[in-house]
C-alpha cells in the first residue's frame, strides 16, 4: 500500500528456529530454564561424584572469579540480541578500557580518576557502535567486527608492549579475596547485582518492553512510540560502559594489563548469551536464563579443569552444547517437517529452506495474506 | 615509542630494585620464619634423606599446545616419575593468563604439593598463585618468570642466564654479519616476559657494536602465519636488512623456513636467534641457518620437576647459596636474588648448535 | 511512470554497472594504497614484494571466495578459519605418517575434510533451520577442539612434508607465485559459476528475496548446503595451502581468519545480509587488506598501528557502502518524484 | 463480449470445494472455480473472503485440506509451486515477489533461464526475450537494469512478464490493477484480450468492479471462505455483485450517528513530503471522519505517517488542538492526543508474538507505571477492561495475539490507542481482513467514538466504506489532493474519477 517499492530486502531474520507464535513466550523461555536447570543441577552431581569436597564455598568463589567479567558483559549483550542486533566487540572493548586505565594509572592519574576514564571511553566506544547501527544502519555483525579490531588495535596503540602492573594492592585483591561477610567473589557480587537491575528493567519496565518490541516487531515498535533507533544506541553505549567495567574488573583481578587482555573472550561471551535461551533473531530472552548459563559454563570449566579434562575437549563441549542448544528447540519442528515431506513429496521440502514459506504453520499467515488488499 | 619504553623500562627496574630490596629484606626474615617450619620438616626429611612418594605436581605451561613446552612438561613427568610422583599438566588452549587461572584453582582443589609454571603474564597470576602459596602449595616458575615479588615466595627456573642469553644472542649475530649493518628483532608477542627481558639485555650489549643498529622490534606471536607476515613486512620495509635475532622458536623457525624458500635473500641477511634442533636440523644443513643456540627444554622441565619435589619434600629451599639435586643433572645451587629475578637456578649455559653439532641434539 | 522512471532508473541502478564500480573502486584504492607506499619505500614495488602481497592475499582470498557464496544466500561461515587450521595439520599429518604420499593426495585430504565440515554446517543450517551464525560458531569450537586433540603439542615441520608441497608455497610461474595462480584459478572458476549458471544465479535469488526464490521454484535448502560445502571445501584447499606457503603448522594454523575473511568480503563489497556481491569483489577486498597490512610495515608505522588502521577501515569500507545506496535509493525517489510532477 | 461459456468443453482448470484452515481459523470452506480456456473469469469478493488463500492454492504454495484440482480434466496434486509452474499455472501476486538485487530479465527467467551449451545461461538470448516480452507488453523496461527501485507498476509490469515468459495457460492475476494508472491498466487489459485469444484462461482479481465488467466474460463471488455463485458477466450488474460478496444491504454495516462537529482538532497546512507528498492542506473536527480516499500509492498512509511523525515531513505545518507538532516525533504526536492505527497490522500496528494484555498496554506503559516499575495489576485491569468495551474475543489475555482472528486483533491496536484517550485517531484500513460481522462491530465502535467527540481521519481502499462512514472525503491522487467532496454530493463514480485524475476543475 505504501509506494515503497516491495523490492525492499525483507526482514533480515534468516533461519528462525520455531514458529513460536502460538505459544506466549514466558512458556517457551520456561521450558528452555527448566532445560538449564537440570543441565546445571546434572553438572553439579558430576562434579561432586568426581570429587567429594567440590560443593564448596572455594568452588562457588572460583567459578565466580572466572565468569565475572564474562558474565558482566554477557548482561549487556542479552539485551542486545533481544533488540536483534549482536555486539562482537565486547572482549576488544575490556581489553581497550583495561588499557586505558592502566596507562593512565601509570602516568600518575589517580586510580579513581583512570577509572572513569576507562569508563568514558566504554562509553564513547559503544557510541561509535550505536551511531554506526543505530544511526547510519548498518548491520551490527559487520560494525562490531569492525570495531573487535579496531578497539583492540587502540588498546595495542595504547599499551603495547607493556604491561602494566604497579596497581594499588588493596584494589588487586579482589582478585583473591571474597566480599567481606560472604564467600562471593567482588566480580560475582557486582554480576548478581547488576543482574537483579538487568532483571529488573528487561521484565518490569518500559525501557524492557522497548527493547523486547524493538527484537519482536520494530515497525510495531516505531508505531507505538518508541523510539527504536534510541533504544538500539542505548544500549550500545550501556554494553561499552558494562565492557569497560568489566575490563576494570579484569584488570584489577590479574593485577595487570597488557593489550591483549581478553581477547577471544567475545565468543565466550555470545555462546553464554545464547545458551541463555535468547534467540538470536531477537525478541526472546530472560536475565534468568542468562544467569543460568553463565552459572552452568563457569561449573562446566570447573569440573573438567579439575577432572584434568583437556582443555580441547572442553572447547569441543561448549561448542556441542551451544549447537544443542539451537537445534534442540528447532527439533521438534524439523521432525514434523520431516514428516511433511514424506507424506507430500519431494518438491516441498526443496521449497522448505527459508522461512515463512513453507505452508505456515499458524493462523495469522492466512491473515497476513487475506489482509493486503 | 622506543623512548617512552626505555623510559618505562627504567622507571620499572628502579620499582623491581626497590622491591627486590623489600624482597630480600622479607626473604631473611621469612627464611627465618619458614626455618622456624622447614628445619622441621626437613629433619624428619633429613633423616630419611629422600624426597617424598606421591607427590602431586601441577605443571601449569602456557598453552598445553607449543611443542618447545611439550617438550619440557615430558621432561617434568620423567623426574616426578623417577620420583614415584605424578605430573598433571594443565593449561588453556591459549596463551593467556586467563585460561591459566582455572588450573591454579584446579592445583588447589586437588591439594597438589607443588605448582610449576611458565607464565603468560609476569602479574597476572599472582593473587591467584598466592592463594596457592597460602594452601600450602610450593611454587615452582619456569620459561617465563611471575614478577610478584615477595609474595608468593617461589623459585625460578633460569633456562640460562637472562643476560648471558642475550649477550650471546646479539654476539652470536655480530659475529656472523661482521659487526655492522641494521638488524632486527622478530619476538613472540609483545607482552611475553621472557622475551622482553632478552631484548633488554640486547640492547645493552649492542652498545658494544656502534655500526649495528636495531631498526626494528616486531611481534609473530608466536604463529608461524603471523610471524611470516611480520617478517615480510620487514623485510619490505628495511631493504637493507642484515641481521635478525628471533629469540623465540617458532619465529625462528617460521623465518628460516622464508629464507630457505627466497635463498637470494641469504647473500645479505643472517638469522639467528633460539631455536629447537629438531625443527632447525634442515635449514642448518642446507645452510639456511649457519648458529643458533637453545638449552634443552626436556632438561628445564626435568629440572624444574625434581626443584618442586625437593621444595615439596623440605630438601630444598629458596634460602641463596643452599642446593638440591636433580637427577641426572647433578646438583643445582639456588643463586641470591638479583634485579628483577627472585631466587633462582640456572639450566646451564645454552648450548650453541651449527651443522658440526646439530645431528647429536634430538629435542 | 514506467518510462520515465525506467530510463532514470537505468541511468542510477543498472546493476552490473553499479558492482563494476566497486570493483573498479577498490581497485583504485589498492593502486592508491600501493603508489603511495612505493613513493615512500621503493622497495614496495620489487618483484619480490609484489610476490609477497600476492602469495599472502591468496589465502584469504580464496577463503573469501567460499564465504562471498554463502553471505550471498544470507548466511555466515564462521568456521572456515578453524577448518584452514585442521586442514592443515592433518595434511601435514598425513605427509608426516606416510613420506611418499603423492602431493595430490595431500590437496585431496585437505579438500575433503573442509567438504565434510562444510556438509554438516549446510545440513544443520538448511535442513534443520538453524541460524548459521550460531552453527558455525559452535563448529568453530567443536574444530579447534578436535584439532588440538590431534595436535597435541606436535608441530609438524617442513622436514616432514614433501619438497615438491612446499614449493607450491614459493615457487613462482613467470614471476607470480602458485599460491595467487591457484587463487586467481578459483576466483575466475567460480565468478563464472555463480554468473553463467542457474545454481548461481539461484544463490543470489536466495539471498534477494528468499520467499520469491522458493515461489520460482529455487531450490532453497539444496543451494543453502550446497554453498556451506564449496565454502568448507574452499577453506580445506586453503588449508592445504597454508600447509604449503608456511611449511609448518601447529594448533594456531588460521586462527582468527574467521573474521579477516569476513571483513575482506565486506570490503569487497558483498552485502552482509545476502543477495550481492561478487567474488571478484571479496578477492580484491583479501588483496586492499593485506596491501594496507604490508604498507603499513613497509612504510615503517609501528606495527602496533596496523590493527586500529585494518579496523577504521573496515569500518569505512561498510559506511562507504551504505552511503552508496543510499545515494542511489534517494536518486531513485526523487527521479519517480520528478516524473510524479510531470 | 457475450458470454463464452462452452459447458461441454473441458475446463483447463477445475477447483472444486478446496478448503483450507490455519491452526482455527478456517481461511477457506469451499474454493470453487472453473476455467475454460480462452475465457478471462473475474474472482470477487471481499477481503477475507478468501481469494487469496484460494489463488496460494492455484499456486501450489497450500496444500488444500480437502477438495479436488483438475487440469485439462485430469486430477493433479500440486506439491509446490514447482508443480503448479509445470502444470502451466502463473500466478501474479499483489505483492510483487522480485528479486532486488538481480536485473529485471533475470528476475523474469529465474530458475528457467535460456542456457547454451554447457548449461550455461544465455545472457543475450535471455535479454532480448524479456525485450520481446516488454515489447508484447508496450513498455520500455530496460532488462538489464537492476529491480532494486522499480515502481510498483514496474514491478507489476515485470511480473506479468514472468508469466508470460513461462508460456502459461493458466494465468491468475491477483489485483494487478491496484497500483497502475488507468493508461497503464488499458494497456493491460490489452494484454489480457491478447492472451484469451492465445487460448489462455485468465483468473482476474480485483475490487474494482468496473474493470472486471471491462474484461471479464464470467465473475465468481465468494463470500467468506464460501464459494458463492459464477455467473456470466453479461447476466450481473454491479449491484448484485456488491449484495453477492456482502450478503447484506450496505446500510447495516454503516451506522450513521450525525455528531455535533466541533472545533479543529487537526490542522494540515502545505504539507510535504519529497518525492512522495505535495502541499497537502486540510482539517479535521471534533466528532466528524474525514476520509482519504485514492488509488494505491496515492499517498494517503504517507500522509497519516507524516502527520504521526513516522516519517520525516520535507515542509509544511502539522498543529493538533493548536499545538505545533514536531517533525518526526511520534512521541510528541501522542503526547499531543493523536493516535495511529497502522494499514499494517501485523507488522506495524502490533507485536504479534506478545500478548493480548501487553500489546494493549505498550502505548500505555508510562500511565501503568508506578516508580518506573509497571503494575502488572494495572496492565491486566487495563487490558481486561478494553477487551471488554470492545467485545474483544479471546482464551486468556496473556494469548499471543497471533492467536485471534484479524477482527479481534484489529480490536486489540484499537484499543492500544483507545486506552490512551485520543483527541484524534487515525485509522488505516480500518477493516481490511476483517470478517464482515467483525467490520461492522468496527464501524459501530468508531461512529460512537464519534459520537463521543473524537475525531477521526480515516484512510480506506473499499470505496463503500469511505462513502458509508465519512463526513467528508478527500481525494488523493499522486500525492495530493485531487478532490474534497462531501458526504451528500459524493458517490462512487465521483470518487474513482478524482483518484484517477478524470474529474474536471477538481482541485489540483
Amino acid at each position: 500500500m505504501t509506494s515503497e517499492p516491495a523490492t525492499r530486502a525483507p526482514q533480515k531474520r534468516e533461519y528462525a528456529g520455531t514458529d513460536t507464535s502460538r505459544r506466549p513466550v514466558w512458556q517457551r523461555a520456561l521450558r528452555w530454564e527448566t532445560g538449564l536447570v537440570v543441565v546445571l543441577v546434572a553438572t553439579l552431581i558430576f562434579g561432586t561424584a568426581r570429587s567429594s569436597d567440590f560443593l564448596n564455598s572455594t568452588t562457588g568463589f572460583y567459578i565466580g572469579l572466572n565468569m565475572g567479567e564474562i558474565a558482566i558483559m554477557a548482561l549487556p549483550l542479552m539485551l542486545i540480541v533481544i533488540t536483534g542486533e549482536i555486539d562482537l566487540s565486547v572482549a576488544s572493548m575490556l581489553g581497550l578500557s583495561g588499557c586505558v586505565m592502566g596507562q593512565l594509572h601509570s602516568q600518575g592519574w589517580p586510580i579513581g580518576l583512570a577509572m572513569v576514564a576507562a569508563l568514558v571511553v566504554g562509553a564513547l566506544g559503544g557510541a561509535l557502535n550505536g551511531v554506526l547501527v543505530a544511526r547510519l544502519g548498518l548491520p551490527s555483525i559487520a560494525v562490531t567486527i569492525g570495531t573487535l579490531t579496531l578497539f583492540r588495535g587502540l588498546a595495542e596503540i595504547v599499551l603495547a608492549p607493556r604491561t602494566i602492573t604497579d596497581f594499588p594492592a588493596w584494589m588487586t585483591s579482589i582478585g583473591v579475596v571474597p566480599v567481606p561477610g560472604t564467600q562471593l567473589s567482588y566480580s560475582t557480587v557486582i554480576f548478581l547485582v547488576l543482574a537483579v537491575i538487568f532483571g529488573v528493567v528487561l521484565h518490569a519496565t518500559r525501557a524492557g518492553r522497548a527493547i523486547v518490541a524493538t527484537g519482536l516487531a520494530p515497525e510495531a515498535a516505531r508505531f507505538a512510540g518508541i523510539r527504536v533507533n534510541r533504544v538500539k544506541f542505548g544500549l550500545f553505549v550501556l554494553s561499552g560502559v558494562m565492557c569497560a567495567l568489566a575490563g576494570i574488573l579484569f584488570t584489577l583481578k590479574n593485577a595487570s594489563v597488557s593489550y591483549d587482555a581478553g581477547t577471544g573472550l567475545e565468543l565466550n561471551v555470545v555462546a553464554i548469551v545464547l545458551f541463555g535461551g535468547v534467540s538470536i533473531f531477537g525478541g526472546r530472552g530472560t536475565v534468568i536464563g542468562v544467569v543460568l548459563s553463565v552459572v552452568i559454563f563457569g561449573t562446566l570449566q570447573q569440573v573438567l579443569t579439575q577432572m584434568q579434562v583437556q582443555p580441547e575437549v572442553q572447547n569441543i563441549i561448549i561448542g556441542g552444547l551451544l549447537l544443542v542448544s539451537v537445534v534442540l528447540p528447532g527439533g521438534g519442528e524439523a521432525v514434523g517437517r520431516l514428516r511433511a515431506r514424506l507424506r507430500t513429496g519431494p518438491h516441498l521440502a526443496r521449497a522448505a529452506g527459508t522461512r515463512r514459506l513453507a505452508p505456515p504453520s499458524s493462523s495469522d499467515s492466512s491473515m497476513q495474506s487475506e489482509e493486503k488488499k | 615509542m622506543g623512548n617512552t619504553r626505555r623510559w618505562r623500562r627504567k622507571a620499572a627496574s628502579a620499582l623491581i630494585l626497590a622491591a627486590v630490596a623489600v624482597t630480600a629484606a622479607a626473604c631473611s626474615s621469612s627464611s627465618s620464619s619458614s626455618g622456624g617450619t622447614t628445619p622441621t620438616s626437613s629433619s624428619t626429611q633429613a633423616a630419611s634423606g629422600t624426597i617424598k612418594k606421591g607427590l602431586l605436581v601441577y605443571f601449569i605451561p602456557k598453552d598445553t599446545q607449543n611443542p618447545y613446552e611439550v617438550i619440557a612438561d615430558n621432561g617434568g613427568k620423567k623426574a616426578l616419575t623417577e620420583l614415584g610422583g605424578k605430573v598433571v599438566v594443565s593449561s588453556g588452549t591459549a596463551d593467556t593468563a586467563a585460561a591459566q587461572i582455572p588450573s591454579i584453582q584446579a592445583a588447589i582443589q586437588a591439594h597438589a604439593n607443588a605448582i610449576v609454571i611458565a607464565g603468560n603474564d609476569p602479574s597476572a597470576l599472582c593473587p591467584s598463585l598466592n592463594q596457592a602459596a597460602r594452601a600450602g602449595i610450593k611454587i615452582v616458575s619456569f620459561d617465563s618468570d611471575v614478577t610478584c615479588g615477595s609474595s608468593p615466595d617461589h623459585l625460578f627456573i633460569n633456562q640460562a642466564n637472562t643476560q648471558q642469553i642475550g649477550e650471546s644472542e646479539v654476539s652470536l649475530l655480530a659475529a656472523e654479519i661482521g659487526g655492522s649493518g641494521q638488524i632486527a628483532i622478530l619476538s613472540a608477542a609483545a607482552s611475553a616476559t621472557n622475551q622482553n627481558a632478552w631484548i633488554v639485555y640486547m640492547k645493552q650489549e649492542l652498545a658494544k657494536y656502534p655500526n649495528m643498529k636495531l631498526v626494528s622490534t616486531v611481534y609473530g606471536n608466536d604463529d608461524p602465519a603471523t610471524s611470516l607476515q611480520v617478517l615480510q613486512g620487514l623485510l619490505s620495509a628495511y631493504p637493507n636488512l642484515r641481521g635478525i635475532i628471533s629469540p623465540t622458536t617458532v619465529g625462528i623457525s617460521a623465518a628460516a623456513q622464508y629464507l630457505d624458500t627466497h635463498k637470494n635473500l641469504l647473500s645479505h641477511l643472517t638469522l639467528t636467534g633460539l631455536g629447537l634442533p629438531s625443527l632447525m636440523r634442515k635449514y642448518v644443513e642446507d645452510g639456511t641457518v649457519a648458529k643458533f643456540e637453545l638449552w634443552d627444554p626436556g632438561n628445564l622441565g626435568y629440572l624444574a620437576g625434581y626443584a618442586a619435589a625437593s621444595l615439596a619434600s623440605g630438601m630444598a629451599s629458596l634460602t641463596p647459596g643452599s642446593s638440591f639435586k636433580a637427577g641426572t643433572l647433578g646438583s643445582y645451587t639456588v643463586l641470591a636474588p638479583t634485579a628483577g629475578v627472585g631466587p633462582s637456578v640456572v639450566l646451564g649455559p645454552p648450548t650453541v648448535f651449527d651443522k658440526a653439532n646439530i645431528n647429536n641434539y634430538h629435542f | 511512470m514506467t518510462t520515465a522512471t525506467s530510463v532514470l532508473g537505468t541511468r542510477f541502478a543498472r546493476g552490473g554497472a553499479l558492482l563494476r564500480a566497486r570493483e573498479v573502486g577498490i581497485g583504485v584504492v589498492l593502486l592508491l594504497v600501493f603508489g603511495i607506499t612505493t613513493l615512500h619505500n621503493h622497495n614496495f614495488a620489487t618483484a619480490n614484494s609484489v610476490q609477497q602481497l600476492l602469495s599472502g592475499a591468496a589465502l584469504i582470498a580464496m577463503l573469501g571466495v567460499g564465504e562471498t557464496l554463502v553471505i550471498v544466500t544470507r548466511n555466515v561461515d564462521l568456521s572456515v578459519g578453524s577448518i584452514v587450521g585442521l586442514s592443515a595439520y592433518v595434511v601435514g599429518d598425513l605427509f608426516k605418517d606416510h613420506p611418499g604420499m603423492p602431493v595430490i593426495l595431500g590437496f585431496v585430504a585437505g579438500i575433503g575434510i573442509g567438504a565434510v565440515i562444510g556438509a554438516i554446517n549446510g545440513f544443520v543450517t538448511a535442513a534443520l533451520r538453524v541460524p548459521s551464525l550460531v552453527v558455525t560458531l559452535a563448529m568453530l569450537y567443536i574444530i579447534r577442539g578436535i584439532d588440538g586433540l590431534i595436535v597435541n603439542g606436535v608441530i609438524i615441520t617442513s622436514s616432514n612434508i614433501p619438497n615438491a608441497f612446499i614449493a607450491i608455497g614459493f615457487r613462482t610461474i613467470a614471476g607470480i607465485p602458485w599460491l595467487a595462480i591457484i587463487a586467481f584459478a578459483v576466483v575466475v572458476i567460480v565468478a563464472y559459476a555463480m554468473r553463467s549458471f542457474r545454481s548461481g544465479r539461484d544463490l543470489y535469488a536466495i539471498g534477494s528475496n528468499p520467499e520469491a526464490a522458493a515461489l520460482a521454484g529455487v531450490p532453497v535448502a539444496r543451494r543453502i548446503f550446497t554453498a556451506f560445502v564449496i565454502s568448507g571445501s574452499l577453506a580445506g584447499l586453503a588449508g592445504a595451502l597454508f600447509l604449503a606457503l608456511h611449511a609448518e603448522v601447529d594448533v594456531t594454523g588460521g586462527t582468527g581468519y574467521e573474521l579477516l575473511v569476513v571483513a575482506a568480503v565486506v570490503v569487497g563489497g558483498v552485502a552482509i545480509f545476502g543477495g550481492s556481491g561478487t567474488v571478484a569483489g571479496a578477492a580484491l577486498g583479501a588483496l586492499l587488506l593485506n596491501t594496507i597490512n604490508q604498507a603499513l610495515v613497509a612504510s615503517r608505522v609501528s606495527a602496533f598501528w596496523n590493527e586500529a588502521i585494518a579496523g577504521a577501515l573496515l569500518l569505512l569500507a561498510i559506511a562507504f557502502d551504505r552511503w552508496l545506496s543510499l545515494r542511489v535509493a534517494r536518486g531513485l525517489r526523487s527521479a519517480e518524484g520528478a516524473h510524479r510532477d510531470l | 463480449m457475450g458470454l463464452s461459456e462452452q459447458p461441454e468443453e473441458v475446463p483447463r482448470l477445475a477447483l472444486d470445494r478446496a478448503a483450507k484452515a490455519f491452526g482455527a481459523v478456517q481461511a477457506l470452506v469451499d474454493g470453487s472455480i472453473t476455467l475454460f480456456p480462452a475465457e478471462a473469469h473475474a474472482l470477487v469478493g471481499e477481503n477475507g473472503a478468501g481469494k487469496s488463500t484460494l489463488v496460494k492454492i492455484l499456486a501450489g504454495v497450500y496444500q488444500p485440506d480437502s477438495g479436488t484440482l483438475a487440469i485439462d480434466g485430469q486430477p493433479v496434486v500440486l506439491s509446490g509451486p514447482v508443480a503448479a509452474r509445470d502444470a502451466g499455472i502463473s500466478v501474479i501476486y499483489q505483492e510483487p515477489t522480485l528479486f532486488p538485487d538481480l536485473t529485471v530479465a533475470e528476475n523474469i527467467f529465474m530458475g528457467r533461464q535460456p542456457l547454451r551449451a554447457g548449461r550455461r545461461i544465455d545472457r543475450p538470448a535471455m535479454n532480448r526475450s524479456a525485450g520481446e516480452i516488454f515489447t508484447r507488453l508496450g513498455v520500455a523496461l530496460d532488462p538489464q537494469r537492476q529491480a532494486r527501485g522499480l515502481s510498483v507498476a514496474d514491478q507489476q509490469i515485470v511480473e506479468i512478464a514472468k508469466a508470460l515468459s513461462a508460456n502459461a495457460n493458466v494465468l491468475v492475476m491477483d489485483e494487478p490493477t491496484a497500483a497502475l494508472t488507468s493508461v497503464e491498466v488499458e494497456r493491460l487489459f490489452e494484454v489480457i484480450r491478447a492472451l484469451r485469444r492465445e487460448g489462455a484462461a485468465v483468473l482476474f482479481i480485483s475490487h474494482r468492479l468496473e474493470e472486471v465488467f471491462a474484461v471479464c466474460q464470467r465473475v465468481t463471488i465468494m463470500r467468506d471462505g464460501r464459494f458463492v455463485r459464477t455467473a456470466a458477466a453479461g447476466d450481473l450488474t454491479i449491484d448484485e455483485v456488491i449484495r453477492s460478496m456482502v450478503g447484506r444491504d450496505l446500510d447495516v454495516l454503516f451506522p450513521s450517528t450525525q455528531a455535533p462537529v466541533g472545533e479543529v482538532v487537526l490542522q494540515v497546512e502545505q504539507l510535504s513530503r519529497e518525492g512522495v507528498l505535495h502541499d497537502i492542506s486540510f482539517s479535521v473536527r471534533r466528532g466528524e471522519i474525514v476520509a482519504l480516499a485514492g488509488l494505491v500509492g496515492a499517498g494517503r498512509s504517507e500522509v497519516a505517517r507524516a502527520v504521526f511523525g513516522i516519517d520525516r515531513r520535507s515542509a509544511g505545518r502539522v498543529t493538533v488542538r493548536g499545538q505545533v507538532l514536531p517533525n518526526a516525533s511520534p512521541l510528541a504526536a501522542m503526547a499531543a492526543g493523536v493516535a495511529l492505527v497502522p494499514e499494517d497490522r501485523r507488522q506495524q500496528g502490533l507485536v504479534m508474538d506478545l500478548g493480548i494484555d501487553r500489546n494493549i498496554a505498550l502505548a500505555s506503559l508510562a500511565r501503568l507505571s508506578r516508580l518506573g516499575l509497571i503494575s502488572r495489576t494495572r496492565e491486566r485491569d487495563l487490558a481486561a477492561d478494553w477487551a471488554n468495551r470492545l467485545q474483544l474475543k479471546f482464551g486468556r489475555l496473556t494469548n499471543a495475539v497471533s492467536t485471534l482472528s484479524g477482527g479481534n486483533q484489529q480490536k486489540v491496536v484499537l484499543a492500544k490507542w483507545l486506552a490512551r484517550d485520543p483527541a484524534l485517531l487515525i485509522i488505516d484500513e480500518p477493516t481490511r481482513g476483517i470478517d464482515v460481522g467483525t467490520k461492522a462491530e468496527v464501524h459501530r465502535i468508531l461512529d460512537g467514538l464519534v459520537a463521543g467527540g473524537l475525531a477521526v481521519l480515516m484512510i480506506s481502499s473499499e470505496l463503500p466504506e469511505v462513502l458509508g462512514m465519512a463526513d467528508r472525503i478527500l481525494v488523493m491522487r499522486e500525492g495530493r489532493i485531487a478532490a474534497e467532496l462531501s458526504r451528500a454530493e459524493a458517490n462512487e463514480d465521483l470518487v474513482m474519477r478524482a483518484a484517477t485524475g478524470q474529474l474536471k476543475g477538481a482541485a489540483a
